[in-house]
């Protein structure tokens, strides 16, 4: 009996039902007219994902399935196992994150959807993206999860296509993102291959079972989290995302950016936890220096980048850092024994993928409803919309908040288990705890702090002060559709931060942590922890100090209410132009000139004078770019070379009948040789 | 027949047929190399009969019939008149230096003798020691298509090739079963023709037929 | 225990509203009387904020609900800081425990909403001071996280009020290195998030030189009046944790109403002192050009850094 | 039953013999395709018949039928059959002897049918070769210097090539006469395997397996193929690429049964290995920098090609299945791209890249399919490719060819990226010029939706065939068992 009562085949139904949902969804795209496509499509994608939603909440509070199998035409021999999808706690758990994501993408997608995104083509693929994604979680074995991540990876890159089909930035992001897509899928195959011959079968717990060990598990951990961290965009594998996010249609985006990268944490989770759980310690000093790593660089990225969907894309990249850190810090305490604080750590990375999975999907919305509103992503040309969109910068306000890790929202409660994970490491005893730990709780906490100061700037350039651009100026409100999302979403945010305790609980089950507890009905209390987190007394106590204030405040603004004046603002004088505002380069520049080295800025102060007086200035201009450090001095060198070999391939094929011969003969003799020796 | 005339016989056969070979790598006529390859089906046909009458079979000289009808008349006919028709008795010039088409003609003969030994084990009986011939009469032929750049030559070095097959085949089994040859005769002969078309076509398009010169098509 | 807890909460919300403005004043008599002025006198501030609070704001067309909401929530957040720092009793509410994390959570919203205020005017100084404040808080970060954990390695938790009684148990713990380490960091922090010399000059008026200033200029009347308030707040806030980490003395155990008593006095002698202390050295240093900023932080965060290893390897 | 095996062999050529007749009748466009549905009808009735009653066996034990052969047949047939039908050409482009491509057509199948039907390594051979013979003029059927320099390369390249299999026939055949059998037939060699000369055997399967090799397109005997395919009318190029290089791979498949019965399987594995590991790598290399889609798509031929060779080299039932599955699927997607890129160059009128821009928008009818055929080449999900590429590298790995799979998976990114760029440049990128776009004629009128069905129907099998448990597994395990059961 599962503790929620509830009979044992209702995960197999709600497989189904998404699989059922899925395939309406493209039905709908398929023959409904133009007028309703979006409604209908939307509605069963919407659906599909509540229906996701539903059977990975029912999994990860331990409801189990039969088993949905897949049937293949490949006989199913040694090695390969049964196509079954039945998700465990954990895969619930992501099967839900994607479910909640795709129904708020999809829901904002039917009010959103124009142009190609809302063409046959664009919802069909939306469809095919959502359910792949939804069913990765469910796979047990290796082949149905590849094909799970394949159809998740064709639908976004073909959704990703159908976007502006003809604007050459599309199709480059798409290149970059379809190789960078494979490579993964590559990795993976040979990671699962490494396993399945190690192990004799391709079924996870086939897998599990074997206890793989020694260079075949060594490899398969290399190989796999290549792929994985691929997936999930961090350093050095990251340079997709920031060229997908941007020119994907916003629902996607969302999505992509909210639940699919946490596949890739789900991947590196099941297999650090269930696949090869006794890996060696620099396993998790990887896992350590990777999340690191690209929590930094993402962040420092998303810090000066003033297109707002480039903005997130590399802010994903931090969170998933940050993530990746959790996990490398729960494994390598677990391998140390301390394993009270391992489970706080692992909690925090799933509290890390949840919370990111709420606020990120609130930001990439707010995002595309401002698209959508004046068909502008560069922060440079944005501003004032808080007056002219409310709820939109209400949403995008509370994701940044969530964001940046302040309290009472998400993120702040994720982070703050993580670091409170950090600081009960017992070091003392361990000589590498007591140098790894305080270096990522340095990283981290610059993390923090750059996300700050990142989200401060997105929400105070984009939203406040005056237009920068005609465009921005005409601004309006977007559709319900669209604000049912963003509210829906910006309430997730707020609803995890301030009921961590049931969440937390509920997490720690699927990584099978002991000591979460729940405190006060929404509190959070961890044995490993001597400090409780109770964010709901919090805001009381910040309420009781709140009300009496805004009363001070009311009572005074009775007595001496506000003056309207026509020219309150440029320090009393004349009205300063939109020009003559900071803008999102200019508040970014005091951090370009401290990591000029990892950004690879460049600046350019271009003087024209006065032809006639050569000590008037006529006009001056100043250009700043910053550029992808890995990008430039991995992938354009390697690129570069690709395009050296094949030129030099090309002289293989050039024409000459000899040579083609000589190929043949060479090969005959070569064989001869063989067969007589 | 004695067991001394079926090894003169099979030494002769087979020591025309190398002959043949290096000749045709040696010259440059088209019409002597023609000429080389009628030897050559000869010596074929010659081969069939002493390895057929040897082992007592029937068909032997109707097989061996077969093969001189083909290999020494049908082929080098088609073959001189595609030439006659393209006005070609010489290649227009040489690819690679003569002396070096001789040297690889010499190490690829004493390559043959090498392989063979070991593919063909401790098996002793006359024919089988005449496989090297074969052997090299096949590398022989590809190196003609790998160092000759007319469409003719080219030709000569295929039916070479083909030559040095059947003598293997007909040295190690007696040859394989009747509708087999008899099919893959009949292929060779229409690639041959094919061939031979192709090239009055070629000369018909570019005036010349030197094939190192089709790279049209190239990456 | 809760009833306890209430009461301790209503006096430092009492105290810090009310030591505040002296603290401010006793800062600027101090500096003014070194630096050869008479100054404005210690209950200056005092007449300032009833000044401003009396006076009519201003709003232009097209501006948004931050122009109110700002200086109320940087207010919200300053008092919320001192309910939660153990000023005069370790007694704390025990679901909301003071929490180190939660401390910096709140003192980051003050600090966020400021930087937004400075953003909303849409002048170029409002931006620039919202920006370099940004930077420094975000280069701040790693240094005051760091020091936390410093020094709640000791006593196991990062309970404010469970650190402060730790150290008050093991007096010997005040001085040993990583304490030291630790709290020196925290004074530069204090120093960077509260805009004092020399990362800040609090009463420049030079526009290219200013953080704080910066990012207030566009207010006036009673949004400037919870402004500076706020500000003072934090001040006190700080000043006070960082007091009673170094020197916990004095500071009441429960809620006994003698002890309540020695508590209100002890931190009101420690605030005034250390705030006289600040600003007479302050009167010796020159203000960092502003890129020069980044080399402070570095080498407070390479001092917390220090403390937390030495916290693990050396005792 | 017996009298089934001889239909496809006789019906094609009758086809061809009147199509050859009656020249200028435009219905004889329509003897080919009729020809390929004969084909594929008798391997669906001889799979099912097969499975019921085992081989059958005609002619004396020349032609011999058995779950494999019938496999092989149906492949060829429903392959053809898109090929042949997308190819039609419509009433206004069609040229005067029509009908000598019509029967040459109707022979190549006729070949292709002799070939997977004959139970004799030689008669094989013979029918592989006839397919050269047929096919040279249908390369050269444009006429122009190109199509003229492709024949001459492929009628060249490929009778060598093939020779050097007749060698390795001719051995094997001196390896069963050692051993007291002498025969070609493969259930005569399979069963006396043990009694093979081994050196012989070692040398004649070696050469058998290079020269059929050649006609599989498996570097570095693959020179021919880019040309061939390049410069062929599309039709012809997708019946070479579907058809004639899987039954060629087909005959290696029977080799290496042969061979691994006789001799172990480490020579065949290593031979296979290393064509199918140089198959990607040329593909790797020259697929990057292409300028032509109609080689882009030969290129990836030879890639589908290497992958098959190392399933193959890989065996086991697991591999061998997705061996058989992907020729299947290979075939049906390659075809349709050959039948859109006639229909691309017929828009264009250009073999290049940088020529055809933004088909997504400008045709529709052409860019959609093209682009989805290509995710099916890349081996996306649902298409049939995505399982048995994965199913080969993880057999790959399980019977030890670790570093070569790693290898595999590294080339395959190469190639993926190469191939994907282009594709996308194709369908997706901006038009070069827009003055270009306006200028270029508008799409022909024709009756696109009649045309469009075989490809329709060849992309949708293509990716339900994955999923179809029954009735495939039934046929694929019994071809399997057919090849020795895939040791």
């Amino acid at each position: 009996m599962t503790p929620l009562g509830i009979a044992v085949p209702f995960v197999d139904a709600g497989l189904l039902a998404q699989l059922l949902l899925g395939a309406l969804a493209i039905l709908a795209a398929v023959t409904v007219t133009a007028r309703w496509r979006s409604v209908a499509a939307g509605t069963a994608v919407v659906a599909a994902g509540l229906a996701a939603a539903a059977t990975g909440i029912a999994a990860l509070l331990g409801a189990q399935g039969s088993g949905l199998r897949i049937p293949i035409a490949l006989t199913v021999t040694a090695p390969l196992d049964p196509l079954v999808l039945a998700p465990d706690r954990l895969g619930g758990l992501f099967m839900a994150l994607a479910g909640v994501v795709v129904a708020l993408a999809a829901l904002f997608g039917i009010g959103y959807a124009h142009g190609p995104a809302a063409s046959r083509t664009g919802w069909t693929a939306f469809a095919v993206f959502a359910v792949g994604m939804q069913v990765v979680p469910a796979a047990t074995d290796a082949m149905t999860f590849l094909l799970a991540w394949e159809l998740m990876a064709a639908g976004s890159t073909a959704l990703l296509l159908a976007d502006h089909a003809s604007r050459e930035p599309v199709r480059r992001a798409s290149v970059w993102y379809a190789a960078m897509t494979h490579l993964s899928f590559l990795f993976l195959l040979a990671g699962f291959g490494v396993l399945a011959a190690a192990a004799g079968g391709t079924s996870w717990a086939s897998i599990a079972a074997a206890g793989v060990t020694g260079p075949a598990a060594t490899t398969a951990f290399v190989l796999l989290t290549a792929g994985f961290a691929t997936k999930a965009g961090l350093v050095p594998m990251h340079v997709w995302l920031p060229r997908s996010h941007p020119e994907a249609p916003s629902h996607l985006s969302a999505a992509m950016s909210a639940a699919m990268v946490k596949m890739g944490v789900y991947g590196l989770l099941l297999l650090t936890l269930r696949l090869l759980p006794h890996g060696p310690r620099w396993w998790s000093l990887v896992l350590i220096a990777l999340g690191a790593a690209s929590a930094l660089y993402g962040i420092l990225q998303a810090s000066v980048q003033s297109d707002l969907k480039r903005l997130l894309a590399y802010s994903t990249t931090e969170n998933l850092g940050l993530t990746t850190t959790a996990i490398g810090v729960g494994l390598l305490l677990r391998e140390s024994g301390q394993i009270p604080v391992a489970d706080v750590a692992l909690v925090a990375a799933l509290l890390l993928a949840v919370s990111h999975a709420a606020f990120k999907s609130v930001l990439f919305l707010a995002a595309g409803s401002v698209l959508h509103a004046t068909g502008e992503r560069d922060l440079d040309r944005l501003g004032g919309l808080a007056a002219r969109m409310p709820w939109t910068s209400g949403a995008f306000g509370i994701g940044a908040l969530g964001a940046a890790a302040l309290p009472v929202t998400s993120g702040f409660v994720a982070e703050w288990v993580l670091l409170q994970s950090l600081i009960h490491v017992p070091a003392r005893s361990d000589r590498l705890l007591a140098i790894v730990i305080p270096i990522t709780m340095g990283i981290v906490a610059l993390t923090v702090g750059l996300g700050l100061l990142t989200f401060v700037k997105a929400y105070g350039i984009g939203f406040l002060a005056r237009p920068r651009s005609t465009a921005a100026a005409a601004g309006h409100e977007s559709g319900a559709a669209m604000r049912v999302a963003l509210v829906v979403g910006a309430m997730l945010v707020i609803a995890l931060g301030l009921v961590p305790g049931p969440v937390a609980r509920a997490l720690a089950g699927a990584v099978s942590a002991e000591g979460v507890a729940t405190v006060g009905g929404a509190g959070l209390s961890l044995a490993a922890v001597q400090v409780v987190l109770n964010p709901v007394a919090l805001t009381v106590l910040a309420l009781v100090i709140l009300v009496p204030l805004a009363a001070v405040n009311v009572v005074l603004a009775r007595r001496y209410p506000r003056r309207d004046v026509e020219l309150a603002w440029g320090g009393g004088g004349q009205r300063t132009g939109p020009r003559m505002e900071y803008n999102a380069t200019s508040y970014s520049e005091p951090l370009v000139r401290v990591f000029r080295g990892p950004l690879q800025a460049s600046q350019l102060v271009d003087v024209a004078y006065h032809d006639r007086a050569p000590l008037l200035i006529e006009q001056m201009t100043y250009t700043q770019e910053t550029g992808d450090v890995v990008e430039e001095r991995l992938y354009l060198p390697a690129a570069r070379l690709g395009t050296r070999l094949g030129d030099l391939a090309r002289t293989v094929q050039n024409g000459s009948i000899h040579r083609y011969v000589g190929f043949s003969f060479a090969a005959l003799v070569l064989v001869l040789v063989l067969v007589a020796l | 027949m004695s067991n001394g005339v079926y090894l003169q016989l099979l030494a002769t056969t087979t020591g025309v047929l190398l002959l043949s070979a290096v000749l045709q790598v040696w010259g440059r006529s088209t019409v002597r190399a023609i000429g080389l390859l009628v030897l050559q089906g000869t010596a074929l046909a010659g081969l069939v009969l002493t390895v057929g009458v040897h082992a007592g079979e029937a068909a032997a000289p109707l097989v061996a019939g077969l093969v001189l009808v083909v290999k020494a008349l049908v082929m080098p006919w088609a073959m001189l008149r595609s030439a006659r028709v393209i006005g070609v008795t010489r290649e227009r010039s040489a690819r690679v230096k003569p002396a070096i088409e001789l040297i690889g003609a010499a190490a690829l003969t004493l390559l043959a003798y090498a392989v063979s030994g070991p593919i063909l084990g401790d098996r002793t009986d006359p024919a089988t020691q005449a496989v090297p011939v074969g052997v090299s009469l096949v590398l022989l032929g590809f190196w003609q298509l790998l160092v000759r750049g007319s469409a003719i030559t080219e030709l000569i070095g295929f039916l070479m090739l083909d030559n040095g097959i059947a003598t293997i085949s007909f040295l190690t089994s007696g040859g394989l079963s009747l509708v087999v040859e008899l099919g893959a005769t009949l292929d060779v002969l229409l690639v041959v023709l094919i061939l031979g078309v192709l090239a009055v076509r070629l000369h018909a398009e570019q005036g010349h037929i030197d094939i190192s010169e089709l790279r049209e098509l190239h990456d | 225990m809760t009833i306890g807890a209430v009461t301790v909460i209503v006096i430092h919300l009492v105290l810090a509203v009310l030591l505040s403005p002296v603290l401010i004043g006793v800062m600027r008599t101090t500096r003014a009387r070194l630096e050869g002025r008479v100054g404005g006198g210690i209950r200056q501030p005092w007449r300032d904020l009833r000044k401003l609070l009396a006076k009519q704001p201003t709003r232009a067309p097209g501006s948004t609900p931050v122009l109110t909401l700002a200086p109320i929530l940087l207010m919200a957040s300053s008092l919320v800081l001192c309910a939660l720092i153990p000023f005069v009793s370790t007694v704390a509410l025990t679901s909301v425990p003071g929490d180190l994390f939660v401390v910096v959570g709140v003192l980051l919203l003050g600090t966020v909403a400021l930087a937004l205020l400075g953003l909303e005017s849409g002048t170029a100084f409002g931006g620039m001071g919202s920006s370099r404040h940004m930077v420094i808080a975000a280069l701040v970060e790693p240094t005051v996280l760091l020091s936390i954990y410093a020094l709640s390695v000791p006593a196991g938790t990062s309970a404010l009020a469970a650190i402060v009684r730790a150290r008050l148990a093991d007096p010997a713990s005040l001085l040993n290195p990583a304490s030291l380490l630790a709290i020196f960091a925290l004074v530069v922090v204090v120093i960077a998030e509260t805009g004092r010399l020399p990362v800040d000059n609090p009463s420049t008026h030079l526009e290219l030189t200013m953080i704080h200033e910066a990012m207030i200029l566009e207010s006036g009347g009673r949004d400037l009046g919870w402004l500076e308030l706020g500000s003072w707040l934090r001040l006190t806030a700080l000043l006070g944790l960082v007091a009673n980490l170094a020197l916990p003395w004095g500071i009441a155990q429960d809620a006994a109403p003698l002890g309540l008593l020695v508590g209100v006095a002890a931190i009101t002698g420690k605030l005034l002192l250390l705030g006289a202390a600040l600003a007479a050295v302050e009167v010796f240093i020159a203000k960092l050009r502003l890129f020069r900023v980044p080399e402070l932080l570095a080498g407070s965060f390479v001092l917390a850094f220090l403390s937390v290893s030495a916290s693990y390897l050396v005792f | 039953m017996a009298i089934v095996i001889w239909i496809p062999l006789i019906l094609p050529l009758v086809l061809g013999v009147v199509s050859g007749l009656r020249q200028r009748s435009a219905w004889t466009l329509w003897l080919p395709v009729a020809s390929a549905a004969v084909l594929l009808g008798a391997g669906v009735v001889l799979i099912l018949d097969v499975s019921d009653r085992g081989p059958i066996t005609t002619a004396d034990g020349l032609l011999r039928v058995d779950s494999l052969s019938a496999w092989m047949l149906a492949v060829v047939g429903v392959v053809a059959v898109v090929a042949l039908w997308g190819g039609v050409p419509h009433r206004t482009d069609r040229s005067r002897n029509i009908g000598r491509f019509a029967g040459l057509l109707c022979l190549f199948l006729a070949a292709m049918s002799l070939a997977v039907a004959a139970d004799n390594i030689g008669l094989m051979w013979v029918a592989i070769e006839l397919t050269t013979i047929t096919t040279a003029f249908l390369v050269g059927s444009r006429g122009g210097r190109g199509a003229l320099e492709a024949a001459w390369k492929y009628v060249i390249l490929g009778s060598a090539g093939v020779a050097i299999a007749f060698l390795g026939i001719v051995l094997i055949f001196a390896a069963s006469r050692t051993g007291g059998a002498p025969s070609l037939s493969w259930v005569v060699l399979l069963a006396h395997a043990g009694s093979l000369d081994p050196t012989l055997t070692r040398a004649g399967a070696a050469l058998a397996v290079l020269g059929f090799a050649t006609k599989a397109g498996l570097a570095p005997m693959h020179s021919w193929l880019p040309d061939a395919h390049s410069q062929a009318p599309a039709t012809v190029s997708g019946l070479m690429s579907g058809v004639l290089l899987s039954v060629a791979f087909y005959a290696i498949l029977r080799i290496q049964a042969v061979a691994d019965a006789a001799i172990g399987p480490a020579l065949m594995r290593e031979l296979l290995l290393a064509a199918g590991l140089l198959s990607l790598a040329v593909t790797a290399g020259l697929a990057i920098t292409q300028k032509d889609f109609k080689r882009l798509l030969a290129y990836s031929s030879i890639e589908h090609m290497g992958l098959l060779a190392l399933g193959a080299a890989a065996g086991g039932p697991l591999a061998i299945a997705a061996v058989l599955l992907h020729i299947l699927g290979h075939g049906l997607v390659k075809s349709s791209m050959f039948v859109l890129s006639g229909r691309i160059l017929g828009f264009t009128g250009s073999h290049d890249i940088a020529d055809v821009r933004n088909l997504l928008r400008r045709r529709p009818d052409l860019g959609g399919p093209f682009l989805l055929g290509a995710a099916a080449l890349l081996g996306f999900p649902p298409f049939v490719t995505f399982f048995t590429e994965v199913a080969i590298i993880v057999a790959g790995f399980q019977r030890g060819l670790g570093w070569q799979m790693m290898v595999a998976c590294i080339l395959l990114v190469v190639v993926f990226a190469g191939i994907a760029r282009h594709v996308l440049a194709m369908t997706v990128g901006t038009d070069p010029d827009p003055e270009v776009a306006r200028t270029l004629p508008a799409p022909p009128d024709k009756p696109a939706r009649f045309r469009q069905v075989p490809i329709g129907i060849a992309l949708g099998l293509c990716a339900v065939v994955g999923f179809a448990a029954w009735p495939l597994a039934g046929p694929l395990v019994a071809a399997v068992a057919a090849l020795g059961g895939g040791r």
